[in-house]
């Protein structure tokens, strides 16, 4: 998996699971050594769309975020996430610094979440295309 | 730092490294968007009565309600300003008050009623009677910063006749207006020429306010946040309101009415409908003082 | 310093917002959970996204409780809360493209390339008022399954490519990729470039977009004329950004959002007769109602060129909190400018009585 | 001291806080509406920072078009990186820093905005090596009069070297195109000058020469 495969799980994960997981970590003495090196802050990133008739791209909005910055043991982490949760922000940060020190096998935990998450995103997919399918207007073919 | 202070200073929780999210914020905007305004504002005072363009943000008051009057205060107010905020010239009409507590919760600062003690004056359709000088900046609101709408809709047309100068056809209006009526009917904010080249909106303030704007010895700042203008009348600049040899502008008349409160004849008075001895000044804070002195 | 005591202004403000706050929170019912707009809502939510011009399910949740469902409210709130944010990144740009279809209906074709998807629709549901909690669905319901749908979603074939395929779009790709228009920092007004154009609708308010569309249509200066809908979909786009110290590409999540695509039948005596021309209409949230006027509008105004004002309108009319704020200050205090105004009947008068 | 470490303390430096930018702010805006009259910026900021910085520090945003003229390119870009403004080629920027205002560049080479947009015109803080001091007729260096300025101000500038103010007398264009300066002495005391100002060489023009 790749750091970023790895960011953009963590980016979805259930927000509760994560710090929560994080914080063991830490009690545990598994993560040490945490600085804040970008302080968690909410703000918006622009959204630019290309459309498909000229290939122009245009602003449709923005979208709320929250951005942080750490770093683990001199490593730097880095976490963006959907909405306002500055909690949920550092605790992604610190995971994506610690898996970059240490890989994902050295963190069975943090493994075993990132790939739930994942486990989670396909089977919504699955739900919803299996309603949705079902709406597809099935015409006879006109031989 | 050693290691050992880091481990000794290491939090325990996300929520304690989180801690208390302490972001500084002084005037409602982010740095970004009063950076911007500020940079609009300095374009307008060097080009005395040219609107310029600004990205006008939302606002805790709708767009027509003061925001781009109160996006410029905001973009100009520091820690040592003190502020006065008039609508209608009245400290206590409920736009006012609703309009400083935005600024001073946001910044601290001082409010004031009082003309001398204030640096930054916020108005909507007035300029306070009481003189003003160098130390003063007047900001007022504008709704409709065009001065040209009643003649022309079409925003490059009008774009083009600003950037030549060309007026032509506001003095054609303003020629027929006589003609058919006897009197100039524009009633406030009366077209004026600034610094002999650009034509501005005089916000809505009465013809009573205009020749206060000419020569004057303060900076006037116009913000319209819903059509994302800013416009700047500096100091010691001519504004002339535009009228013929033989029209002479006439600001409002009261036909000899005194203020039913101070007496004065000598301030912009408003009418209570219907009743004997209905007037009074429209400046409270000003009214307040003749009748304390 | 020298504040002189209130005269009631600021009191009456204060009860006045106390009152809003007490029959709106002490209400006898039950407060309405944030959940419960984006779940029961969502259609409303979405709406107070689009006009925002901000994705933010929750924020919108909250805005719409505070402002007592009243939409252009909410959207006041929503926006005025962006403007206390910084701008923290540019996402990666998403090619329309990436959508994954959740609905999808191609009126020019009976069987377009690609499924017709009526998804979670109430296009053909009769208009009759429930009222009885008989209907609620029993979550035991079964939907009935068919064995001859997909298994797997479809590929993404649109109807613009299907006319480029056969020759009959005027091809107005370009290749120099502009930087687009931001109007939140640089006000668009005419001339615009089309990105500006874009933006403005996407954000513009719901009903007054429709209605630029219904009066350009049957009103007395109508530009445009009724095009053949391409594509109606309904989808959800990734939101990808660049990990600053991989600079690879993260994806944080998704957003959903309405494309239209209107074919529009050329007939001007300059234009291309033997082809067609698409516009193009995309806005946050599912709401196909602004995206099909979208889409008619930025054909219809592509075509107008500079000939009539329908490019003035759609930039400098349509925003909700524009049009709503300045009709609504009119309830502010005037009667300095009235008593000028009277001031000036007098004078009219008395000039005309003396030449009587 | 290591080189990363200078780096750090010059770029630190440039970063404004928010009170210091708003009163840098408010003495630009009142330089530019009462020309030709002195002000002074923050003694704090005049010992931290190089002058010429000043105004642009505190102005620029995120990807404002902005141009040192210095001969030394990294300060060029810790202004940008303490502002996330834009590095662009002088004729094309918004905003312009000139450390030794000998250049042909000044003023006409620099972008002077259109008679449709002169608010796209440039406005640039120029560095000279003279203190500014307001004046009388009879000593004045400069003598300023337009918008802003109730007859003339007279102003002086002690200790400028040859030509340095030789810009100010070429100002061939016709308002509202035009630049707007500052124009910043060694010891932070400056004078706004407007493109609508008009200027003159007062007796003691010459004054001063090195």
């Amino acid at each position: 998996m790749s750091r970023e495969d790895i960011c953009s799980s963590l980016a979805c994960s259930d927000a509760v699971a994560l710090e929560t997981l994080i914080n063991s970590l830490i009690a545990r003495g598994t993560i040490a050594n945490i600085e804040m090196i970008r302080p968690p802050s909410t703000g918006t990133i622009q959204m630019q769309v290309r459309e498909p008739i000229c290939e122009e791209r245009f602003i449709v909005g923005d979208a709320l975020v929250t951005i942080a910055e750490v770093s683990v043991n001199g490593t730097l982490g880095w976490a963006m996430r959907l909405g306002g949760d500055a909690n949920a922000a550092v605790a992604a940060a610190v995971a994506d610094a610690h898996i970059a020190r240490v890989g994902l096998e050295g963190v069975p935990e943090l493994a075993e979440l990132i790939s739930y998450t994942q486990l989670e995103l396909n089977r919504t997919e699955e739900r919803e295309w299996t309603e949705i399918r079902e709406t597809i207007i099935d015409f006879e073919e006109l031989d | 730092m050693t290691l050992e202070a880091t481990v000794n200073s290491s939090p325990t929780t996300i929520a304690e490294l989180v801690g208390h999210r302490t972001t500084e914020t002084f005037a409602l905007r982010d740095e970004e968007s009063k950076r911007e305004i500020r940079r609009a504002l300095l374009q307008a005072v060097c080009i005395p009565g040219y609107q310029v363009p600004f990205g006008s943000r939302e606002m805790p008051v709708a767009r027509g309600w003061g925001s781009g009057g109160l996006q410029v205060t905001l973009a100009c107010v520091g820690a040592d300003d003190a502020v006065k905020v008039i609508d209608q010239g009245d400290d206590e009409g409920v736009n006012a008050v609703n309009l400083r507590r935005l600024v001073t919760m946001s910044t601290g600062i001082d409010e004031t009623t009082e003309v001398d003690e204030a640096t930054l004056i916020q108005s909507r359709h007035r300029i306070p009677e009481d003189d003003m000088n160098e130390n003063h900046i007047l900001i007022l609101q504008v709704p409709v910063p065009e001065p040209l709408r009643g003649i022309e809709r079409d925003i490059r047309e009008l774009a083009r006749m600003h950037s030549e100068a060309d007026y032509s056809r506001m003095w054609v209006s303003l020629y027929e207006d006589k003609v058919r009526n006897g009197v100039i009917t524009q009633s406030t904010g009366y077209p004026c020429l600034v610094a002999s080249r650009y034509i501005v909106a005089t916000t809505p303030i009465p013809r009573w306010d205009i020749p206060r704007l000419h020569q004057s010895k303060f900076l006037t700042l116009f913000g319209a946040g819903r059509e994302k203008r800013v416009y700047a009348i500096p100091p010691y600049t001519d504004v002339e309101p535009l009228t013929f040899e033989d029209v002479p502008f006439e600001v409002e008349s009261a036909d000899g009415a005194t203020c039913r409160l101070c007496g004065s004849s000598e301030s912009f008075l408003v009418e209570m409908p219907g009743k004997q001895e209905s007037w009074s000044c429209s400046d409270t804070a000003w009214c307040r003082r003749q009748r304390n002195t | 310093m020298g504040y002189a005591a209130a005269r009631g202004g600021l009191n009456a403000i204060l009860t006045a917002e106390n009152l809003v706050r007490r029959l709106r929170d002490l209400d006898p019912s039950e407060r309405i959970e944030l959940d419960q707009f984006t779940g029961r809502l969502r259609l409303l939510v979405d709406r107070v996204m689009g006009e925002s011009g901000l994705w933010a399910p929750e924020l919108a949740a909250m805005a719409l409780r505070q402002g007592e469902g009243d939409l252009i409210e909410a959207v006041h709130l929503l926006r005025a809360y962006k403007s206390t944010l910084g701008r923290l990144d540019t996402a990666i740009p998403v090619h329309a493209n990436d959508i994954q279809l959740v609905r999808r209906v191609v009126p020019a074709f009976r069987e377009p390339g690609g499924p017709q998807i009526l998804g979670r629709s109430t296009d053909y549901t009769a208009r009759m008022l429930t009222t009885t909690d008989r209907d609620i669905v029993d979550a035991n319901d079964s939907t009935i399954t068919l064995d001859t749908a997909l298994k797997t979603r479809p590929g993404n074939s649109r109807m613009s490519d299907v006319l480029r395929d056969m020759d009959l779009l005027v091809d107005r790709r370009r290749t120099d990729d502009p930087e687009p228009f931001d109007i939140t920092r640089t006000p668009a007004k005419p001339p615009a470039p089309r990105s500006a154009l874009l933006s403005s609708m996407a954000r513009a308010e719901t009903g007054a977009l429709v209605n630029q569309w219904y009066r350009n249509i049957l009103g007395p200066d109508g530009y445009l004329h009724e095009v053949t809908l391409g594509e109606v979909r309904h989808g959800k786009l990734p939101i990808n950004v660049r990990h600053p110290m991989t600079g690879g590409s993260v994806n944080i999540g998704s957003f959903r959002a309405t494309e239209v695509e209107a074919i529009e039948d050329l007939n001007g005596s300059e234009e291309d007769r033997t082809r067609f021309d698409v516009g193009y209409g995309f806005c946050f949230g599912h709401n196909e109602r602004k995206a099909i006027a979208m889409a008619n509008l930025d054909i219809a105004c592509y075509r107008d060129g500079a000939k009539s004002g329908l490019e003035q309108s759609l930039l400098m009319t349509t925003d909700g909190l524009d049009s709503a704020g300045f009709l609504e200050h009119l309830k502010l205090p005037h009667y300095v400018t009235f008593r000028s105004m009277v001031e000036r009947k007098v004078a009219v008068r008395r000039v005309a009585d003396g030449k009587n | 001291m290591s080189d990363t470490q200078i780096e750090a303390a010059e770029l630190s430096a440039r970063f404004l806080d928010l009170h210091e930018s708003q009163t840098v702010f408010r003495l630009l805006l009142d330089a530019l509406s009462q020309p030709g009259k002195v002000f002074h910026l923050p003694a704090e900021l005049v010992a931290r920072i190089p002058v010429v910085e000043v105004p642009i520090l505190a102005l620029l945003g995120y990807d404002t078009p902005f141009s040192l003229v210095s001969g030394d390119s990294s300060r060029e870009h810790l202004i940008a990186r303490a502002t996330s403004g834009r590095i662009v080629e002088p004729a094309v920027a918004a905003y312009v820093g000139v450390c030794d205002s000998r250049i042909d560049l000044l003023p006409m080479g620099l972008c002077l905005g259109t008679s449709m947009r002169p608010d796209t015109a440039a406005q640039v803080s120029v560095q000279v090596n003279g203190i500014f001091t307001s004046a009388t007729e009879s000593t004045a260096t400069l003598h300023v009069s337009g918008p802003g300025v109730e007859t003339t101000n007279h102003v002086s500038c002690d200790g400028a070297t040859t030509g340095e103010l030789d810009f100010l007398l070429r100002r061939d264009w016709t308002a509202p195109r035009g630049l707007d300066m500052w124009i910043i002495g060694v010891d932070g005391s400056f004078i706004g000058i407007p493109r609508t100002s008009h200027v003159s060489a007062g007796p003691s023009w010459k004054k001063g020469v090195s």
